[in-house]
């Protein structure tokens, strides 16, 4: 039998006045296992609490209904109440009649019976509710950052250097991402790979960080403060721990490949550092264009290395290990927009129409040109430039209706950055809006029109090659004229998208996607480094397009909710979760699939039934994971999962109650 | 191969060498047309500007005689113009019965819209027909460059046409190839004529015209191919005038598609229809018929960036 | 109508029903999870606004919580109407579990129908934690409606059950 | 220069608006007015208002300025700008159902068009086919453009693209009856889609 302690709070008038209070009490004493029902002026202030405290001893109640404003507001307070008490602090209900009742009728005889009805309710199912516990996680102390970009290399550094390790996964041979193939950065126009390249050497070198090159997440198991991680690693053909990074194998290898990294205006060897300044300083073998691995001939790598630290049998490898926590970090890449746009010459396009990060490397100094910008297809310096924005952005019929964000700003720098070194060319932005803010940004623009860049409103239907120049069709919106410009390179400023690899880590890490593939962050405003998975973070593009700056605040944001999940030993789980009665669950695996944290596992019990020992497959919830949804409850037929807190029983208590 | 055939208003006019040379091609193919019966006029874009229940009618009426005939075939016409507005209509009809229904009631024939519709350029393209077509062709067209000019109406809109690329094709391309001329790549394959807005608005249209032939020169066409009697109209009968106002006049001979594949099987000039263009194709078909061989220097590398492997 | 008919039997029925409709209150029970709807709700008290105080709320985690089973027994035990509130699907604070909720209380409401329940008794809303406005309009409609229809005179046996 | 009071767009504007983007299935809140539409029309030079304006005007409520323009009865139905709309708007259709709109109004703002179509029609009407000689030179007559391609008259006859003969469907009188049925609904009740 329980004793049921009932407490009405006027909250002030603010109950009062619309609500009977004493009406209310007087029914609270008729109900079922009620033994003590009284009201209070302000139950949550501290002589209210005292009130109840004192109740709780004197009538010797064992759960208590507290009707008063929304448990939203005060639950909490209540079950930190009950902690000083000897009553399990989730053997508390919470009547809402103050939002949900006195707030929103004015007539006090419906009020009243509705504040009546609902008590009943909370009294009717707080006879039903069982103690509930937390349960403690240990917490595993390192960090994985998946992706070695800005995002991912800041996030690692604050990490490592609040004294945590930190595992760094990339999939290209070198850190850097794509900041380190940008020129100069806007507004401040300081070089890119200046403030770059020393961020990855001090990646490359921290004591508590591990950097793993030509590396993937495979597989991701286990949940916060205890994630189980494979990481598969391409084999470089080289060992790193004989390699000097003299570079002698480059110089000499004789098959040229075009160079990803220089966006294909570039060349590199089959064995290969992506650019000059790579971390770690120390070549690859690209296996699919080497002779040797190909073809069994060639070999002169191998010949010449010094220390003998080519390995052609190189193989991939697997690794398992445990991290706490996860920051997903791995950026964006551009659209394909010669598959998109065929009026742009689509995949037949000219070579002198080049993307935004074409044109970077072409303007690096230590790019393909040296800086020279000249036109791909003959070398030639172009004396007139088109840089067209919003290309597959702001498009939902080809591209994506979002703002890429940054292209405004990118596209600015460009023509400043054209006009700076050809000082007698003519350069034209085709734009839309022109979108600044931030600081600095607007004024950066305002100049680059004072450079002498031309800004026409409005988007560029055609552009076609004819008499060795480029055909630019567009319509200037505000001089109302359609405008014709012939130019010898054309810039497109392609919509960022997400990086191939979102969705499939999304799925694997529980984030859920948006319908552009970008990682979901837990809330938009308050939680906006967080995911739907505990443990996992996010920092930089792959949560939606944005510039450096606002990447690397994200990126230390990302590692400060780390820092904050590692500065505990053990972690509290939810008490109100889900549990399986092993006695009816028939191991059917409903629970299994509708699980959106993959909480629920399937496993075998050895157990005494009918005094024999039976081994059955049953359901079993990993208290760290279940987030108490309640999903598998409905979904379980024998009827033997069920919700702490939010049982079956005590919700169709709650439904009786009321009708009656 | 059986198709029920729409010839369109042209076919024995304007458009007289088209339904000269397609049927030619199609006898050599094994590509049977059935005339419909009592077709009319598909309306073009007058029945458009007019009514959209006009411009949808003209089209189902012809479409639905052929059903009540018990022509139970696939539709093919040659004319882009008449593709666009059965295919149209067609749509339209398939969209809801509420639409089919109000044709019905205008045209007073019921009309259940099974028969897709195609143009004779998506026939020949497709795998069925390019096979025979390869059997059939017996000489190289020396690899005559040739521009494929597709206009607007066998391409747009997209969800309707359900054919091809709309900025670039490929189907027109890939016929010229198999006769053994070379493709051109060039940027005006659907830019309009002008259409019938050569006769009402002559000013503004043969700017149109002039473009299409300055991309074709400008990326050496030797000749244009057309899939419709009114682009072949505007541009064969409308070159000479263009070319007055020209310092440097163009002169690219236009033909039909279907021209160039009879050429190809060994048809004549004269059985194809190219006597009766109005500008002179004489140099044109001399390069496509000149004895091979004749290797054509390779001057037209795509532009792809290679994977080239280079020895040190 | 000519003035001198008397009134028919048919048209004294509808008088008095439309009398007893009047007088009529209906109980309707609300499922609301916790996240959206529920804060939608309470924001509509802090905006004091006005509602019928015919409904009463159940807050539940989230929507995919709802049994069937208990959206039955309420309307077997006397409720007049059965309101299942959620976030907007896409939402879902548990990622998918309004998903889930629609496709079985869809499917739930189909039958409910089938066997004779008025579709307005049954209803399933999305209702974000932003929208108080919507969800005092959401109350004051299914109110109105139910108000309409009359008492629920238990149509659903007992037997019928969704969980064995 | 223009000048638009936007105070005084009557409510019988509004609704022609509604009317024409009704017909046309469009939505003028789409249009962000990036010209794209314009910039690769291969007839804008002859129009007095680009489709972006046409929209813009539209958005504006300025309903009698669209209606007396000349460029849906400029427009060549290319269907170009819908194809590259990135808004998907359906310009091609908006462009027929404002010059029906105008047509109905009474107004053709360019005269040589509605003849040429009115004349097409007219043939088809009668003889449920389109004879383009006899066309052509009605269209000279109507227009008073008396000798425009003439010369290439003589040139199509040799070619055996024009003869005395006019073609015609045997079933006359169902075309009357199809134009009439056809003509007799208005726009406004037409069926789903375009």
């Amino acid at each position: 039998m329980s004793r049921i302690g009932v407490f009405i709070c006027h909250c002030g008038s603010n109950i009062g006045a619309t609500v009977d209070v004493p009406k209310v009490v007087e029914a609270a004493r008729t109900l079922p296992h009620v033994v003590y029902a009284d009201d209070n002026k302000y139950t949550c202030s501290d002589p209210g609490q005292q009130s109840i405290r004192d109740a709780i001893e004197e009538h010797d109640l064992d759960r208590i209904v507290i009707a008063s404003c929304s448990p939203r507001m005060h639950e909490l307070t209540f079950r930190k109440m009950l902690h000083q008490t000897r009553i399990n602090p989730y053997l508390l209900e919470i009547a809402n009649i103050r939002e949900q009742c006195s707030w929103v009728h004015k007539d006090i005889e419906a009020g009243t019976a509705k504040a009546i009805d609902l008590v009943r309710m909370a009294a009717a199912k707080i006879d039903r509710d069982t103690p509930l516990y937390t349960t403690t996680i240990p917490v595993n102390k390192r960090a994985l950052v998946i992706g070695g970009g800005i995002a991912g290399m800041q996030a690692a550094l604050d990490i490592a250097d609040a004294g945590y390790p930190v595992t760094l996964v990339e999939k290209e041979p070198s850190l850097g991402g794509k900041m380190v193939m940008l020129d100069k950065t806007f507004p401040t126009m300081d070089c890119s790979a200046c403030i770059c390249t020393p961020k990855m050497a001090e990646v490359g070198t921290h004591p508590r960080i591990e950097v793993r090159t030509c590396a993937e997440v495979e597989k991701v198991a286990g949940y916060v403060g205890n994630f189980e991680v494979t990481i598969r690693e391409a084999p470089k053909h080289v060992d790193y721990e004989l390699c000097t990074g003299c570079g002698l194998c480059e110089s000499k290898c004789p098959t040229k490949i075009t160079s990803e990294f220089d966006q294909g205006l570039g060349k590199r060897k089959a064995i290969y550092k992506p650019f000059a300044q790579a971390v770690p300083s120390k070549p690859t073998i690209d296996a699919a264009h080497c002779r040797k691995i190909n073809e069994g001939k060639c070999g002169v790598c191998e010949k010449l290395c010094p220390t003998g630290a080519i390995r052609f049998d190189d193989e991939e490898k697997r690794s398992t290990e445990t991290y706490g926590a996860i920051i997903v970090a791995i950026g964006y890449q551009l659209i394909d927009w010669a598959d998109l746009y065929g009026e742009y010459g689509g995949r037949v396009a000219s070579p002198n129409v080049i993307t935004g990060l074409q044109f970077e490397r072409l303007v690096n100094a230590s790019g393909p040109t040296e800086g020279h910008i000249q036109r791909p297809s003959d070398g030639t310096e172009p004396k007139s430039v088109v840089i067209v924005k919003c290309v597959g952005s702001r498009d939902p019929h080809k591209g994506k209706a979002y703002c890429s964000r940054a292209c405004c700003m990118y596209g600015a720098k460009h023509a400043h950055q054209y006009l700076d070194k050809v000082p007698d060319g003519r350069c034209y932005v085709f734009y839309m809006d022109v979108r600044t803010p931030g600081k600095g940004y607007d004024e950066f623009y305002m100049n680059t029109q004072r450079d002498g860049a031309v800004y026409l409103r409005g988007r560029v239907s055609k552009i076609y090659e004819q008499g060795g120049k480029l055909v630019c069709l567009g319509e200037d919106t505000l001089a109302g004229a359609t405008v014709q410009v012939e130019a010898d390179l054309v810039v497109l400023e392609t919509a960022m998208v997400p990086a191939d690899d979102a969705d499939r880590l999304g799925s694997m890490l529980g984030v859920t996607r948006d319908k552009d593939l970008w990682l979901s962050e837990a809330h938009p405003k308050l939680r906006p480094v967080e995911t739907n998975s505990g443990g996992v973070y996010l920092a930089g593009t792959c949560q939606g397009p944005k510039d450096i700056p606002d990447t690397v605040a994200q990126a230390s944001a990302a590692a400060m909710k780390v820092c904050i999940l590692f500065s505990k030993d053990e972690l509290e789980s939810n008490a109100m979760i889900a549990g399986s009665d092993v006695g009816l669950c028939n191991g059917c695996g409903a629970c299994v699939a509708i699980c959106p944290y993959q909480a629920v596992t399937l496993e075998e019990v050895t157990r005494r039934e009918n005094s024999v020992m039976v081994t059955r497959t049953v359901s079993n919830v990993n208290p760290g994971l279940c987030q108490g949804c309640g999903a598998c409850t409905v979904a379980c037929k024998p009827g033997a999962m069920d919700l702490k807190g939010f049982s079956d029983e005590q919700i169709m208590r709650e439904v009786e109650a009321l009708c009656l | 191969m059986r198709y029920a055939y729409f010839p369109g208003c042209s076919a024995a006019s304007t458009g007289i060498s088209f339904t000269l040379s397609a049927s030619y091609v199609a006898k050599r193919i094994g590509l049977e047309l059935v005339e419909m019966p009592d077709w009319c006029c598909c309306g073009t874009s007058a029945a458009l500007v007019t009514s959209r229940d006009l411009a949808h009618a003209l089209p189902a009426r012809s479409l639905a005689l052929a059903e009540q005939a018990g022509l139970d075939l696939d539709v093919v016409t040659p004319c882009a113009g008449c593709f666009s507005s059965l295919k149209r209509t067609v749509h339209y009809a398939r969209q809801s019965d509420k639409n089919r229904h109000r044709l019905e009631e205008i045209i007073e024939l019921p009309y259940a819209a099974t028969a897709d519709v195609m143009s004779l350029l998506e026939v020949m393209a497709r795998p069925e027909a390019m096979e025979p077509l390869a059997a059939a062709i017996t000489k190289s067209l020396n690899g005559l460059r040739v521009a494929s000019y597709y206009g607007c109406a066998l391409v747009r809109p997209q969800e309707v046409t359900c054919f091809d690329d709309p900025e670039d094709p490929q189907s027109m391309d890939s016929l010229m190839e198999l006769a053994g001329a070379e493709p051109v790549r060039w940027a005006f394959k659907t830019e309009c004529c002008g259409a019938s807005h050569q006769i009402s608005e002559p000013h503004g249209a043969r700017r149109l015209i002039a473009r299409v032939f300055e991309n074709a020169a400008a990326n050496g066409a030797e000749a244009i191919a057309v899939a419709c009697p009114l682009c072949m109209l505007n541009l064969d009968m409308r070159e000479a005038g263009i070319n007055e106002s020209r310092a440097v006049p163009f002169d690219i001979p236009v033909f039909y598609f279907t021209e160039l594949l009879g050429l190809a099987m060994g048809g004549s000039a004269r059985r194809l229809g190219i006597d009766r263009h109005f500008w002179p194709t004489g140099k044109a078909v001399r390069k496509a018929l000149a004895p091979p061989p004749e290797p054509s220097p390779d001057n037209h590398s795509t532009s792809e960036l290679p994977q080239e492997v280079t020895v040190a | 109508m000519p003035v001198n008919e008397a009134p028919t039997a048919s048209a004294a029925t509808a008088a008095t029903a439309a009398t007893a409709a009047t007088a009529f209150e209906p109980t309707i029970l609300a499922f609301c999870c916790h996240w959206c709807t529920y804060s939608g709700a309470d924001l509509a008290g802090l905006n004091r606004m006005s509602y019928p105080a015919n409904v009463r709320v159940l807050r539940v985690p989230c929507s995919g919580r709802v049994n069937p089973q208990f959206v039955l027994t309420a309307l077997n035990k006397g409720c007049d109407g059965v309101l299942v509130c959620g976030c907007h699907p896409g939402d879902c604070h548990y990622v998918s579990g309004n998903y889930f909720a629609r496709r079985r209380l869809m499917a739930f409401k189909r039958l409910l129908e089938f066997t004779g329940l008025e579709p307005e008794r049954f209803q399933v809303r999305w209702i974000s934690g932003s929208e108080a406005g919507k969800f005092r309009d959401t109350v004051i409609e299914v109110c109105d409606q139910i108000r309409a229809l009359g008492p629920y005179r238990s149509g659903v046996s007992d037997d019928v059950s969704l969980n064995g | 220069m223009s000048f638009y009071n936007l105070s005084s767009t009557s409510s019988g504007d509004l609704a022609a608006i509604a009317q024409i983007t009704r017909d046309a299935g469009v939505n003028l809140d789409d249009c962000y007015q990036c010209g794209k539409c314009s910039a690769g029309c291969p007839l804008s030079d002859e129009m007095d208002l680009y489709p972006r304006k046409v929209i813009r005007m539209l958005q504006l409520g300025q309903v009698s300025a669209v209606l007396k323009s000349r460029a849906p009865w400029v427009c060549a139905t290319c269907m170009t700008c819908t194809a590259r709309c990135p808004q998907q708007i359906d310009i091609d259709s908006l462009m027929l159902s404002v010059r029906h709109a105008a047509k109905r109004a009474g107004l053709r703002p360019v005269r040589e068009a509605d003849i040429f179509d009115d004349l097409f029609m007219a043939g088809v009407r009668r003889y449920g086919k389109s004879n383009e000689a006899l066309l052509a030179a009605r269209f000279n007559l109507s227009s008073g453009h008396l000798f425009q391609d003439v010369l290439n008259a003589p040139k199509m006859a040799k070619r055996g693209m024009i003869g005395p003969s006019l073609h015609k469907v045997k079933d006359r009188a169902a075309m009357r009856r199809l134009f009439g049925r056809a003509l007799r609904t208005t726009e406004g009740e037409k069926g789903d889609g375009i």
